[in-house]
């Protein structure tokens, strides 16, 4: 009977993981995972694969140094009929630097009208983040957090301050400070025990969909009539599962008891699931991350270039790859420079490249290279010049099914070349906190991921500065060696900062980032991570793009997003 | 000589529930008896009477709550744990059921030789040699033939044969065997009264039988031996057995007496059983009063139910307590 | 001493045998208490993936056929079967070692020590073990446990329910004559506890570590499941992960033998423990068989 | 006076892992109308078969393998299941030896009347019943208003043997038969017991079967005994042939070795050796290795249950010598 | 009355060792109960995991400056009042999380109990009764198995099986999120449908032991001298069977039933997961992922107090129905 129900009504079904319970406020219990996109807008979406902005509450905006002026959209309604103002982005940016303490970017927020806001910010760098952000434009609307509305906005002043003090040096007196924690805590005392369920009946906000139930395992949303779009859009309801399990929503896929979903799935499952489900279509679009090797560089160990080189040169990425997630883009045969396959071509000349060295599976090779390091083989087992034996464990996050079997696979290539690895989960919940206190040899992880700002720069921040410098400590302050004479990783990307919007300054500095990432392997890149996106297709909808749609791009890191566009654009219909 | 082996002075045992007097129980009131080498001495009552509590505290199985108790003269509570573990061997105890009182899975051999083992300090092949001396004075055998065999192996006298072996591996002074021949058969009895007897007269041994077969008692001091009556954790007729168990004087034993079956059917077919007013067993508190027999008793009087009679000697080796006699 | 084995073998083994449910479970038992000891011996495996011959279906070649990786599932088992069965073994045994030292002390005192020990057992009763072994597990999953650890921290969970029965076995044992009649021969308190109440006991005990058994598996299963004890690929809680979960194996056709066989001796495994306990029940508990 | 149950050649055994337990071995007598009867014999020696033998109420690893039992003119044995339950406790109430275990622990007493006669199809309502069970009850001298409400845990052995009795007696069946009814009791509770059974006889025209291993308690009640020896009956006549002159070596060497005070304590003597084990018994006539009197025909062949002329019943080789050699008896028997 | 002071006084006891041991134990696992949310920050956000971190922390409000001591006798004077605790990565409170979820867990594991106790007590002297037959036979091999079928798989097996296949289940969830819940047969109907799959999963194992247990108990009572008296007063068989064999054998598992409703509270979490059903079993497996501290022992001590009840009602139960423990 749920068959025939679902197919009347014009509704979505979808899979998220989600905190229950949700009270409809934002900064208080709960929350609602992936259905965030469809609530709350930000001012315009950004699509990698073109470099496009696509407008959503911001019709348009200027830079002007460190101020953005962004001109509203003068349509947009909240889902009770409420007109959104400028005074609902500012009382936004008030909640949540008072509440989250973030983003402290923004200096000051100001509306020139009710249709025009004024950010200033710290540094250009934020104005990504500003644009793209969910939470920035639309998560507190004035009409429903007005109590709060002006000890938020004093909360936020002073904490504003306090920080730009700490951040110039400044001494920051102690009363100022308790006074910001007594009023801080005050006012997050009082929001988060504030349910607009309770209070208002509903959740009034911005985006196509408001939430009308919500449950632990399933959430209800519905059409937010007042929406700009909502002419054009022709589905009317979404509804969440939750994603409990990978499992559970493979059955789900096969059952029709979702649409789309992008979970992780074995070929041979693929292959039967289209026995089961005829409807159900497969695509694959880049995840803008790649799955890597990290090495703990406290370790003395993986100090030696020659045996990262070694392992570089042992493993086979394909057989990786098909072991572990066989859409993935492959990176046998290729280079390990920091960029993401499917990018490449954007950032480095083919010529070029082909200076690079490439890593494909050589085990002579990577024999010789250790035997002329002074490593040397005994009884099958590798021993360092010290005489040690190479050992190592490679750690790798439980929950995620594919890094698992991908650190199988590699686990079993080092051994079974002549290395003591033995591999180890780190169990739900674990993981920053192995890696951050550095509990680990060599880990799987992502190494360079782009979804921020679809740049290398990004990527290399990551490598160098960032997280996975901070979990590897690789030395990105020493010089190494390369053709343009020696030269520091960490110079490079400062450099590459200032250059940002000079086009051929910057591809030269990527390039010589790329040849040292290559050549020094902070991390070895194993393959370029997807998103296996699977949609039933005139099951409850139909007209899903192509793959080449530039539209997927927008998914990695919020594939709601896409979903949201395809809808509002009345791209996704219902099926007759 | 006459050694004296057990003496008990004015013992009473009671069991307090709580602080209220009203639930504490009197079981055994003022007892007093002695025991000497060579004695036979039986402890009759019916059901509830107290005997199985008089004798665990002979033994010193459970503790008294008045009075004294002397082993070998000396106060069973002054002993020093050596003098303990030196005396109570010599007193042993012979439970009532030889189905709960024999290890059910160690071996005939184990059973006695284990004790032998650790009270006479003997070993190989003596050990077996005693073990199996042992056996044959109970009667047991062939004994070499039980030796591997499990208790469950043996029938209900044999068990308690084996119960009595095993008293005997501490070479003891006085046995005190509480209703030893209940659970056995009515054959068998006989044969087990018959080994006492034995045992009494060939290492005269003292002997303390509990019974509630008023023939077994008779049969058992035929020879020589003193019965004790119990009634309501009083005794109330002690002397010699023979003497009362043939002309008894108080009414408790009397009924007692008359009850028991006989085995003339002639006369069993016309005699009238005298039936008691009640056949509850009275519960005693430190507040009642008069005598415990008065509630069922059919010659009662006032007297009966206020005064407690006291242990009066009406004859040589012969007291009874009671009003009337 | 001869004796004694053989009185051992008249009153624990031979009635094992006869008995065909116990003799059935030994039999199970056995065969995979000899596959973990001389298996990785006889039978090599090698772990390297073959991902074009994954799922191949059972052959001679392959008795179990393939895995995911397209390694032989049988090798996997058989040298899977050591560190699955030392854990299993392991912490029932220390499971009912503590339990039966708990419980036999609690039987024997009494009083506020006794009291106080009651309290103890009880708390490790309410405390539900699972989740309490997934938090010790995460506690110390770091330490890298050995399997005698790691069956401690199992045993932790498990000794409770036994100690309980075992304390109030001892309680009634206790108060049996012929105890009372080793205390008038002037046993030893050694001896009357030994010999004369663990005696006793011995099939009690024996019938529990058995069952422990299944639980332990259980156990040891969901803590690799959830990667909790030392990452070892030929463990059967891995490969039932690996099937379940990585491969899902249920969801094709080809990967039904996969899920089938790791279950299969999972599950027959287990069976051979509850037959053996069954068994074992049948055999000493006088109640179920009769008084003979 | 009429013959009201009738044995022959009955022969039960019970299946154990050894083998085979000969528990009844081709017994036969006939109990006549309102007599009282008791089996003796010592503990193990088949009474007990015996009379769940008649009664088809053996344990489940009985087996009844010969013999016919007629009560009045009906064959017990061959009986439908359903046409026997209705007989039973009806017609045959047979109390059991273990009485202490028989009652329901979770049924209040009076709901053991109630299934009583709800089982054989009496509909009573509930005054009636509780007006019968109390009749009956104070016939045992027991104190209905108590007893009919309360528990079984909550009586002594001797109520509950007594309730057993009154139980037995609500519907007033003609046999009524006795497993032991005293030998778990005190003297004066026995006594009472042995008394009460006296006046039911004398009150209810009823035929009365019991069973003791007190020799003593079947002098006081039984008109007739029959004596037990390892599965066989070995002699059966009246209680005063009994005691006053016992045929059978066995019931000899019974009636010397009771206890009775009543007796001349120095002629109290045992019967020498053990009973024998009834998975192997003895060849020839069981009793051959502790009899004084045997002779090597007792070893071979096994004495049948013979008619003497004064009406004795005795299973023993000497007195088939006797009918055949006349002049031997008086020499051999003393 | 004595006797129940006395041993609600241990209980409690029992429950503050418990309860304490747990607090320990949790706040020894290593994690940090921020990184669960941030993970989801840094998701919807496009941002670098320790900036979320520091968001997240700010936004549970996770004070480190509670000392262990203070923070457990916060705890405990908090749970002798009913209040189980904040969950930081829900932020809200424990008694919340628990009012919504429990319900569920509770229905269903009643449920199960109640059907396999039901089940497995007339299989199980349905088997004894049959003893020796190859019915019995294979009722008891069956269970055997079943018992020795880790749950878990059992679960996936039963989704994948009746949901997924077969379609004969709904796909886990309590009920469909477009309906309201109202009072109707409809509405109650779907409610277990949707039960369906996670009751069978825990009931299909527990059967399988009470069969087993049952059997056991039966063929005992049937040896018992009050049961070969019954048939000697002619009483027919199916009162025997009934009133005398089976309220006896199932007496010892009432006190059982019981009990294992408590265990079955700690036990729930996989199957909940499998099946996606919104009882504490699932919060329970997230606040060890997410290492919610406070949830944890929260809902710990929730399930150590339901144990600690349910084994009090056991006793009290058992004393009621036994006449036996009554008047002792
Ligand atoms: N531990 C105890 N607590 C309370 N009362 C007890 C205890 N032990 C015995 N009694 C009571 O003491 C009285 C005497 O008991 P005892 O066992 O000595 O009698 P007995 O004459 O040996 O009886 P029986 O013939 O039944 O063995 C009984 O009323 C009994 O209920
Ligand atoms: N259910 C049974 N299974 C096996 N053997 C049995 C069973 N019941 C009785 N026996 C054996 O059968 C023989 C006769 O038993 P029965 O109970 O008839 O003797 P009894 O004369 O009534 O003895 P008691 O005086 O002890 O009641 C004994 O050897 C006994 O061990
Ligand atoms: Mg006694
Ligand atoms: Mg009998
Ligand atoms: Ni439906």
């Amino acid at each position: 009977s749920s068959e025939k129900e679902s197919v009347n009504s014009n509704h979505l079904q979808l899979a998220t993981d989600w905190p229950f319970p949700f009270h409809g406020n934002p900064f208080g219990a709960g929350g609602v995972g992936g259905a965030w996109w469809f609530m709350y807008e930000p001012f315009a979406y950004y699509l990698p694969m073109t470099g496009e902005y696509i407008p959503r509450l911001a019709e348009n905006w200027e830079i002007d140094g460190n101020d953005v002026k962004v001109y509203l959209r003068k349509d947009v309604k909240f889902s009770d009929g409420e007109l959104f103002t400028a005074e609902d982005v500012i009382n936004t940016v008030n909640f949540i630097q008072a509440l989250w303490g973030w983003p402290y970017d923004i200096k000051e927020v100001k509306a020139i009208d009710s249709n025009t806001v004024i950010f200033t910010l710290t540094s250009t760098n934020f104005v990504h983040t500003l644009l793209t952000d969910g939470a920035i434009a639309s998560l507190a609307p004035l009409h429903v957090y007005s109590d709060f509305a002006e000890q938020a906005e004093e909360v936020a002043k002073i904490g504003k301050e306090i920080f730009y003090r700490q951040i110039e040096g400044q001494e920051v007196s102690e009363e100022m400070r308790n006074q910001y924690n007594k009023k801080a805590d005050e006012l997050a005392q009082k929001v988060r025990g504030f349910s607009v369920f309770n209070t208002f009946g509903r959740v009034p906000v911005v985006g196509s969909f408001e939430p009308v139930n919500i449950s632990q395992v399933e959430m209800k949303l519905e059409r937010n009539k007042y929406h700009w779009l909502n002419s054009k859009q022709k589905i009317d309801d979404i509804i969440f599962k939750r994603w409990s399990s990978n499992e559970y929503v493979w059955a789900s896929l096969i059952s029709n008891e979702i649409d789309a979903a992008h979970p992780n799935m074995p070929k041979d499952v693929v292959e039967q699931l289209n026995n089961l489900n005829s409807r159900l279509k497969v695509i694959s679009v880049s995840d803008l991350s790649d799955i890597s090797l990290i090495f703990n560089f406290k370790k003395q160990m993986f100090n030696d270039l020659a045996l990262r080189k070694s392992i570089a040169y042992i493993l086979n990425r394909d057989t990786i790859r098909d072991v572990s997630s066989w859409q993935a883009n492959s990176y046998e045969n290729y280079y390990a420079y920091g960029l993401l396959k499917s990018m490449s071509n954007e950032w480095i000349d083919e010529a070029n490249l082909n200076k690079f060295t490439k890593y494909s599976q050589n085990k002579t090779l990577a024999e010789q290279i250790l035997e002329e390091a002074g490593y040397k083989k005994d009884n099958g087992i590798w021993h360092q010049s010290n005489g040690n034996p190479v050992e190592f464990t490679i750690s790798v996050y439980g929950p995620h099914n594919d890094w698992v079997l991908a650190a199988r696979e590699i686990v079993q290539q080092l051994k079974s070349f002549g290395f003591k690895v033995d591999m180890k989960l780190i169990p739900e919940g674990m993981r920053d906190n192995v890696m951050r206190t550095g509990d680990y040899d060599v880990a799987i992880e992502f190494g360079t991921a782009w979804w921020g700002y679809p740049h290398p720069l990004t990527g290399y921040r990551r490598l160098y500065e960032g997280d996975i410098a901070l979990i590897t400590g690789f030395p990105s302050t020493e010089k190494y060696l390369t053709p343009w004479g020696e030269l520091a990783p960490k110079d490079l990307i400062e450099e590459l900062n200032n250059n940002l919007y000079d086009e051929i300054k910057a591809k030269e500095i990527i390039e010589k980032l790329a040849y040292i990432t290559n050549e020094y392997l902070p991390i070895i890149p194993i393959k370029e991570k997807v998103l296996p996106i699977y949609f039933n297709n005139g099951f409850r909808v139909q007209g899903w793009p192509d793959e080449k749609d530039p539209i997927w791009s927008l998914a990695p890191g919020g594939i709601e997003r896409v979903y949201n566009l395809l809808i509002g654009e009345g791209i996704l219909y219902p099926i007759e | 000589m006459r050694q004296k082996l057990v003496e008990l002075v004015n013992v009473n045992k009671i069991f307090s529930k709580g602080f209220i007097k009203k639930n504490h129980k009197i079981v055994l009131e003022d007892i007093n008896l002695e025991l000497f080498s060579g004695d036979r001495l039986v402890i009759i009552g019916e059901s509830g009477m107290g005997k199985t509590t008089l004798a665990r505290i002979m033994v010193n199985l459970e503790p008294k709550s008045k009075g004294d108790i002397y082993w070998m003269g000396k106060n069973i509570n002054k002993l020093s744990s050596k003098e303990k573990k030196e005396l109570s061997p010599k007193i042993q105890y012979v439970h009532q059921d030889p189905y709960g009182s024999l290890h059910p899975s160690k071996t005939i051999f184990k059973i006695l030789a284990d004790p032998l083992k650790k009270n006479e300090k003997i070993v190989g092949k003596n050990l077996y040699n005693k073990t199996l001396e042992l056996m044959e004075k109970v009667g047991l055998s062939p004994a070499d033939y039980y030796l591997n065999k499990y208790p469950h192996h043996l029938s209900g006298g044999g068990r308690q044969r084996l119960a009595i072996a095993r008293s005997l591996t501490t070479n003891p002074q006085v046995i005190v065997a509480d209703e030893p021949i209940s659970m056995i058969d009515m054959s068998l009895r006989t044969t087990i009264i018959e080994l006492f007897k034995e045992l009494n007269n060939e290492d005269n041994l003292a002997i303390v039988l509990i019974l509630h077969d008023i023939g077994a008692a008779k049969f058992f001091t035929y020879e020589k031996g003193d019965v004790i009556i119990l009634y309501g954790g009083k005794i109330v007729e002690k002397g010699r057995g023979i003497k009362i168990l043939s002309n008894p004087k108080h009414p408790y034993t009397k009924v007692l007496i008359n009850s028991t079956p006989i085995v003339d059917p002639e006369l069993a077919k016309n005699r009238k059983i005298e039936q008691l007013r009640s056949y509850e067993v009275p519960i005693r508190t430190p507040e009642s009063k008069g005598c415990p027999f008065s509630h069922a008793c059919n010659q009662f009087a006032q007297k009966c139910l206020e005064e407690n009679p006291k242990l009066k000697k009406i004859e040589d080796n012969h007291e009874v307590a009671c009003h009337f006699c | 001493m001869i004796n004694n084995l053989k009185i051992f073998y008249h009153n624990y083994i031979n009635p094992l045998i006869v008995n065909k449910k116990s003799l059935f479970g030994l039999c199970i038992l056995g065969f995979y208490i000899l596959m973990a000891i001389f298996g990785p011996m006889l039978i090599t495996l090698d772990l390297n993936s073959n991902f074009a011959e994954r799922y191949q279906r059972p052959s001679f070649k392959h008795p179990f056929g393939t895995d995911y990786f397209g390694v032989d599932i049988f090798r996997q088992i058989v040298h899977g079967s050591r560190t699955v069965i030392s854990l299993a073994l392991l912490a029932s045994f220390f499971s009912v070692l503590i339990g039966t030292i708990v419980g036999v002390t609690r039987g024997y005192l009494d009083g506020f020590m006794g009291k106080i020990i009651d309290i103890f057992i009880m708390v490790f009763l309410v405390i539900p073990s699972f989740p309490a072994l997934l938090i010790l597990a995460a506690i110390f999953m770091d330490k890298e446990l050995n399997t005698i650890q790691l069956s401690l921290l199992v045993a932790i969970w498990l000794w409770a329910p036994l100690a309980k029965q075992i304390s109030a076995q001892v309680l009634t044992i206790k108060s049996r004559e012929f105890i009372e009649a080793s205390r008038l021969l002037n046993m030893s308190l050694p001896y009357i506890l030994f010999s004369d109440i663990l005696k006793l006991l011995i099939p009690y005990i024996f019938m529990n570590f058995v069952l422990q058994i299944k639980s332990t598996m259980e156990f040891s299963v969901g803590l690799m499941f959830l990667g909790l004890a030392k990452f070892e690929a030929t463990h059967w809680g891995v490969m039932l992960n690996y099937a379940l979960y990585q491969a899902g194996a249920l969801y094709t056709v080809k990967g039904f033998h996969y899920l089938f066989f790791v279950i299969f001796n999972i599950v027959l495994l287990i069976y051979g423990g509850i037959l053996l306990s069954r068994g074992v029940e049948e055999v000493f508990n006088p109640r179920l068989r009769g008084d003979q | 006076m009429k013959t009201i149950i009738k044995v022959e050649d009955l022969q039960a055994l019970y299946l154990v892992k050894e083998g085979t337990i000969k528990a009844a071995d081709g017994i036969s007598f006939s109990i006549l109308e309102n007599t009282v009867t008791a089996i003796v014999g010592e503990s193990a020696s088949g009474k007990s078969t015996i009379i769940e033998g008649i009664t088809k109420t053996l344990p489940p690893n009985g087996r009844i393998i010969s013999g016919k039992v007629y009560y009045n003119d009906l064959e017990i044995l061959t009986l439908k299941d359903e046409k026997l339950r209705q007989i039973r406790w009806k017609e045959i109430a047979l109390v059991p030896q273990a009485s202490q275990q028989s009652l329901n622990p979770t049924m209040k007493i009076i709901d053991h009347f109630k299934d009583t006669i709800e089982a054989h199809d009496i509909k009573w309502d509930k005054r009636k019943l509780i007006e019968k069970a109390s009749e009956k009850l104070e016939m045992v001298r027991l104190n209905p208003e108590s007893i009919l409400f309360s528990y079984p845990m909550q009586l002594s052995g001797g109520m509950k043997q007594r309730v057993l009795i009154a139980l037995s007696l609500i519907l007033e069946p003609k046999v009524l038969i006795l497993d032991e009814p005293t030998s778990a009791l005190d003297v004066l509770t026995q006594a009472y017991i042995i008394n009460l059974l006296k006046e039911l006889k004398r009150k209810l025209n009823i035929t009365l079967i019991f069973i003791t291993h007190d020799i003593a308690v079947a002098a006081e009640l039984a008109d007739n005994v029959a004596v037990v020896y390892a599965g066989n009956l070995v002699e059966y006549n009246s209680t005063n042939k009994i005691f006053n002159n016992p045929l059978h070596p066995y019931t000899k060497g019974l009636i010397n070795s009771i206890m009775a005070i009543n007796k001349d304590m120095s002629k109290i003597k045992s019967i020498p050796g053990n009973s024998p084990s009834l998975l192997n018994p003895p060849s020839g006539c069981r009793f051959h290795p502790r009899c004084v009197y045997s002779i090597e025909h007792c070893k071979k062949e096994k004495p049948l249950l013979h008619n003497l002329k004064d009406g004795s019943q005795v299973a023993c080789h000497l007195y088939y010598e006797e009918e055949r050699v006349n002049e031997t008896k008086t020499c051999r028997i003393s | 009355m004595d006797y129940f002071i006395k041993r609600i006084v241990y209980l409690i006891l029992v429950f503050m060792i418990s309860v304490s041991i747990i607090f320990v134990l949790v706040n020894n696992m290593p994690g940090d109960p921020a990184f669960g949310l941030a993970v989801s920050i840094a998701q919807q956000r496009n941002m670098e995991i320790e900036q979320a971190l520091e968001i997240a922390r700010r936004m549970i409000g996770v004070s480190e400056d509670m000392s262990f001591i203070e923070g457990y006798i916060k705890f405990l004077s908090n749970l002798l009042r009913g209040n189980f605790g904040y969950s930081t990565f829900y932020n809200t409170s424990v008694n919340e999380i628990i009012a919504k979820s429990l319900p569920w867990t509770i229905f269903v594991i009643s449920l199960a109990t109640l059907l396999s106790f039901l089940i497995g007590v007339y299989l199980g002297a349905f088997t004894a009764h049959k003893k020796g037959t190859i019915i019995e036979n294979i009722i008891s091999t069956l269970s055997s198995i079943v018992q020795a079928i880790p749950p878990f798989v059992l679960a996936v097996l039963i989704l994948f099986l009746f949901s997924v296949r077969l379609k004969l289940l709904p796909m886990g969830g309590a009920y469909p999120v477009g309906l309201t819940p109202t009072i109707s047969i409809n509405f109650i109907f779907i409610i277990f449908i949707h039960a369906l799959g996670p009751v069978l999963a825990t009931a299909i194992p527990q059967t399988a032991s009470w069969i087993l247990t049952m059997r056991g108990n039966t063929t005992q009572v049937m040896e018992e001298d009050f049961i070969r008296f019954a048939e000697m007063r002619g009483l027919k068989d199916r009162v025997i069977a009934g009133k005398y064999i089976r309220n006896n054998a199932i007496l010892p598992l009432i006190a059982g039933l019981a009990i294992s409703l408590g265990y079955m509270l700690g036990g729930h979490t996989l199957v909940e997961a499998i099946f996606n059903y919104p009882g504490i079993g699932f919060y329970f497996a997230r606040a060890i992922a997410v290492r919610d501290f406070s949830l944890l022992t929260g809902l710990f001590s929730l399930i150590v107090i339901g144990v600690v009840i349910t084994t009090f009602i056991a006793e009290i139960i058992y004393i009621i129905i036994d006449p036996r423990v009554k008047m002792k």
